[in-house]
């Protein structure tokens, strides 16, 4: 048996490093930190495994698909890029909101940090695939502009929460206060 | 005005940002982008509805990609999404409550653009359209895309037929102890009648009732009932019975007429207990006559039982000329919900731990390469083959939660 | 690798044997025909393993909150049992349908055919527990009052549908013509 | 009149039953039957919210029985429920759209009957309510179970004051640059500022605002916030903040009032990386005052992850008295989906080979024998414990899909 516990073992282990991040649905799911590798999906995202992604980082941070992006430090949501959009785009139908919260987050490529902002796509209910939640330098409800638990479709026509997007304002002056 | 992205431009965005110089910072990037779909409608595209989270996904069986998804209304089953490439329009009939689940009821017919998937207005219809737990045969359009039909229940049996090119109601039929609905042309549908027959409904010019035509018996809806689950080829549908017995219904003419039955199951294969079943259990290919059909083994009573093997018929031929069996999903269902690689070993360990749950649902696409998809009614992933050849080529994961239906637009 | 093997593969027969009745959440979902056995929950039904139900039954076709119970055998819905109401009453805020459907099953007591009416209870989403789907008799649309697949609450106040009820109408004359 | 059964007549229905004569056939029973619940709100109820079946389900925690469900609106996360035993009413803050998904939205403080669940009317109130991930401290009802507190998000704050005595708004209270409402008295509610301060909204007999304190400075928001995840006893709530400072903050008085900040963490155990997170992470028994918190290990940026364990606070020693573990509910969430025994070979083997999650979100009964209820945002089964022991005493199952509150009513 004991060659069989190991090999439970191991396969435990190694779920529990993968699972929580893209925790499915909660917008409010359990997240591991650190450099945690995501599953790969058996569908199309398999083929992409090595490719270089839009900003030019090979991996999983450079794959607007994946919740290790880059750009999605402080991310809380479905991501757009698997729900008929992009990281920048909204699926059809929906309607991007313009008050958001951001984040900050180190590009790989450049090593510069840059302001993100997530930008809600809103008036069409939950997308439900790739669900991320990463929280660095998350605040509070009374934080406003740090807060990813807020539903931001506040903003839209209709306040119903479709996907986020990660959309880059600009060069961050420094790298963010908040830890 | 929302600018809006092709996806090709969106596609290409990758190369641009790779060309930036060394050095330079990223540029601040638009907000309020929303992308909007290809002009032409994929051959591969596939509708996957899901009543608990309430809408209706697009997917691109080609590569698994979600392409959009439109909302739906507060039922046990969405409603299958019409989509008319004349008009460019898909049309939805939803039911909405006052009160969310509660209060006063409206159903509406909701007019999408089909390249946008903005909801550009709706035509409020009789607060009454039938709602099951599979969602099959309660809408239909008919060819010329003007008429989109809706079944009711109140409890009595209605069709309302809307007329979208001048965005009203058309006319409400009393159709009593007859139900679903098979578009079988520009002016005329079938449905099938609780005495064994089957009945044509003409309309008019403007979409009201001309008359109505009624075949004789040629089932026993007590004995072996045809199910609700047909199959159409221009004016032609086929119904099969619990028993496996396959109907063909001409409607070209004044009457629908039914053909000579022939049975799917030979004497042996009934013996070995074959029987159909599932929800959206068959479906059909044009250009190969093919008729694809889910089976199990099983009684009387498991005519709702899902099955492993989906069944290849030749229709001109009458006979049975493939068998495709239908890789487990669980792991592809479970992989993205508990964080694990549903490709890798613990995936693979699910998938031989857990049963195979089998297919209640298929549906094939029109063209020359046609694909063939199916679900289980529980599991949020749509499984994908070859309709030649019956290989598996993928699975559609993260494709919703609970639901029967499968849409080729 | 023999033994795992042996033991995987008897862990999934089991499993084969005993999914899909109670499978979650179709109201259209798979059913085993036969006298397939159903898990226990490990919570409150577990304690009631070996009582006598409502109808003096040992065991599940005695418990309404198990699909095997004998008045289930055209039922096609969540149990109100296990919803906040009983097999004959429907849980608290919702409304009986008085229109429904209807099916033959033999009482395993007194060995009788009973028409049972499924009444469903309306006015709330679903209830979403003890998912249970039985077709012994059921028939297609266009035969009505045989159909368990249609939104009965069609009759009730609000269509909304919430769960089943399993009520004695009468002993039947005959068993079911519909097999 | 729809006639009502209660809950004590029902079940003891079963010898009613047994005790007919041999022979008999089973007499016809009545139709439109409706449960009620207890007169008496068991000391063991939780109320158990789900985004996606948009619900709120109340269960025994002693059985795991379901008494029965509200349902919800159209938002990410249901409201709590409030519930006046005084008055025999819940309320409920729901958002709806005239479409579904889309169009109008209306708000409704939706009122019950606590005893039959029946929705007995409803108030509008401004459409703005606050929606978040979480849904806590976004309502809240006042001290004499006249006021009930909403806020608002527009994206700006404020407070809706909803008179339920005289079933109409009182008042719209602008509170820019704070959020999450704290009742503390019949008068009187907390909220967090974003300057590192706490606020008192100090209201007039009928709802209206008579004036607004501000403590001073007690925390950084930046370095060091607190959550908003606060628990209260009479006129005292606690606050916890991200590194695991313990704030006391007293609202007796005009002005709150911060007492000086405690670590739940010691040296060492802040260097073994101990923090507290997940959702509703914090629970409070008054009888016992012990402070019952979630905590992992992780680093800057994980206060919204689960943990596997409960560290259990003596609130005037100032230290840790216990360590609850929870144990994993895969498999109880699992087994009723796939059809597997939860408490069998399989839900074992599952429990084993799939991670445990860990929990977000924790809640504690009130009485004298409390119960400790857990749950992870994804998992249909909510755990439950002896909160005195740490015991697990059994899994609720079919639970739902994904929530994060636990409300003890």
């Amino acid at each position: 048996m004991s060659r069989l516990d190991r090999w439970f073992e191991g396969l435990a282990r190694q779920s529990a490093r993968k699972v929580s991040r893209r925790s499915w649905l909660s917008r409010f799911g359990g997240v591991l930190v650190g450099g945690a590798t995501l599953p790969l999906l058996p569908v199309a995202r398999a083929a992409e495994k090595h490719a270089v992604g839009e900003d030019g980082v090979q991996g999983p941070q450079g794959d607007p698909t994946r919740c290790e992006y880059w750009r999605h430090c402080a991310i809380d949501g479905f991501l757009c890029s698997c729900c008929g959009g992009s990281h920048t785009t909204c699926p059809p139908g929906t309607e991007m909101s313009p008050v958001t919260w951001i984040g900050t987050c180190r590009n790989p490529t450049d090593g510069k940090d840059y302001i993100i902002s997530y930008n809600d796509c809103c008036g069409r209910t939950f997308c439900g695939r790739c669900m991320c939640n990463r929280n660095e330098g998350e605040r509070p409800l009374y934080h406003w502009y740090r807060n990813n638990d807020l539903n931001w479709c506040s903003g839209a026509k209709a306040q119903t929460y479709s996907c986020s997007t990660a959309i880059v304002v600009k060069v961050a002056k420094e790298a963010q206060p908040e830890k | 005005m929302v600018p809006r992205a092709e996806l090709a431009v969106a596609l290409c965005f990758g190369l641009v940002a790779i060309a930036r110089p060394a050095g330079a910072d990223l540029p601040p990037e638009e907000v309020g982008r929303v992308m909007r779909l290809p002009e032409t409608v994929g051959e591969h595209w596939i509708w996957v509805p899901d009543r608990l989270f309430r809408h209706s996904v697009l997917f691109d069986g080609d590569t698994g990609r979600m392409l959009g998804a439109i909302d739906v209304g507060a039922q046990i089953s969405p409603k299958i999404p019409l989509w008319s490439r004349g008009r460019s329009e898909i049309y939805n009939v939803d039911t909405v409550y006052s009160r969310g689940h509660r209060g006063e009821r409206k159903d509406y017919l909701v007019i999408y653009d089909s390249r946008t998937l903005d909801a550009k207005g709706d035509i409020e219809i009789p607060p009454r359209s039938m709602d099951t737990g599979t969602g099959i045969a309660l809408v239909g359009m008919l060819d010329g895309d003007r008429f989109v039909l809706v079944l009711n229940h109140s409890p009595g049996t209605s069709v309302s037929v809307v007329d979208v090119e001048q965005r009203q109601l058309a006319s409400e039929i009393q159709t009593q102890g007859c139900a679903g609905v098979f578009p079988a042309g520009p002016d005329r549908f079938g449905m099938l009648c609780g005495d064994g027959t089957v009945m044509t409904v003409h309309l008019t010019d403007d979409g009201r009732l001309d008359h109505l035509t009624r075949s004789e018996r040629f089932f026993d809806p007590v004995v072996d009932p045809v199910t609700e689950k047909g199959v159409r080829d221009g004016t032609t549908w086929w119904f099969v019975s619990f028993e496996g017995m396959l109907h063909e219904i001409d409607f070209s003419g004044d009457t629908p007429a039914p053909k000579p039955a022939w049975s799917s199951f030979t004497e042996s294969e009934r013996r070995d207990g074959w029987r159909v079943g599932g929800a959206q259990h068959v479906a059909y290919h044009p250009g190969t006559n093919r008729l694809y059909s889910v089976v199990h083994e099983g009684g009387p009573g498991s005519h709702k039982d899902p099955g492993r093997e989906i069944w290849v018929y030749d229709l001109p031929a009458k006979k049975k000329i493939d068998v495709f069996e239908a890789p487990n999903l669980m792991a592809a269902f479970l992989g993205p919900q508990a964080g694990f690689d549903a490709s890798g070993v613990t995936g693979k360990v699910l998938n031989f731990l857990l049963p195979n749950l089998g297919v209640h649902s298929i549906a094939v696409t029109g063209d020359d390469a046609p694909l063939l998809f199916y679900r289980h009614a529980d599991l949020g992933a749509v499984g994908v083959l070859d309709a030649l050849s019956g290989e598996h080529l993928r699975d559609i994961d993260e494709a919703g939660l609970s639901g029967t239906l499968l849409v080729v637009p």
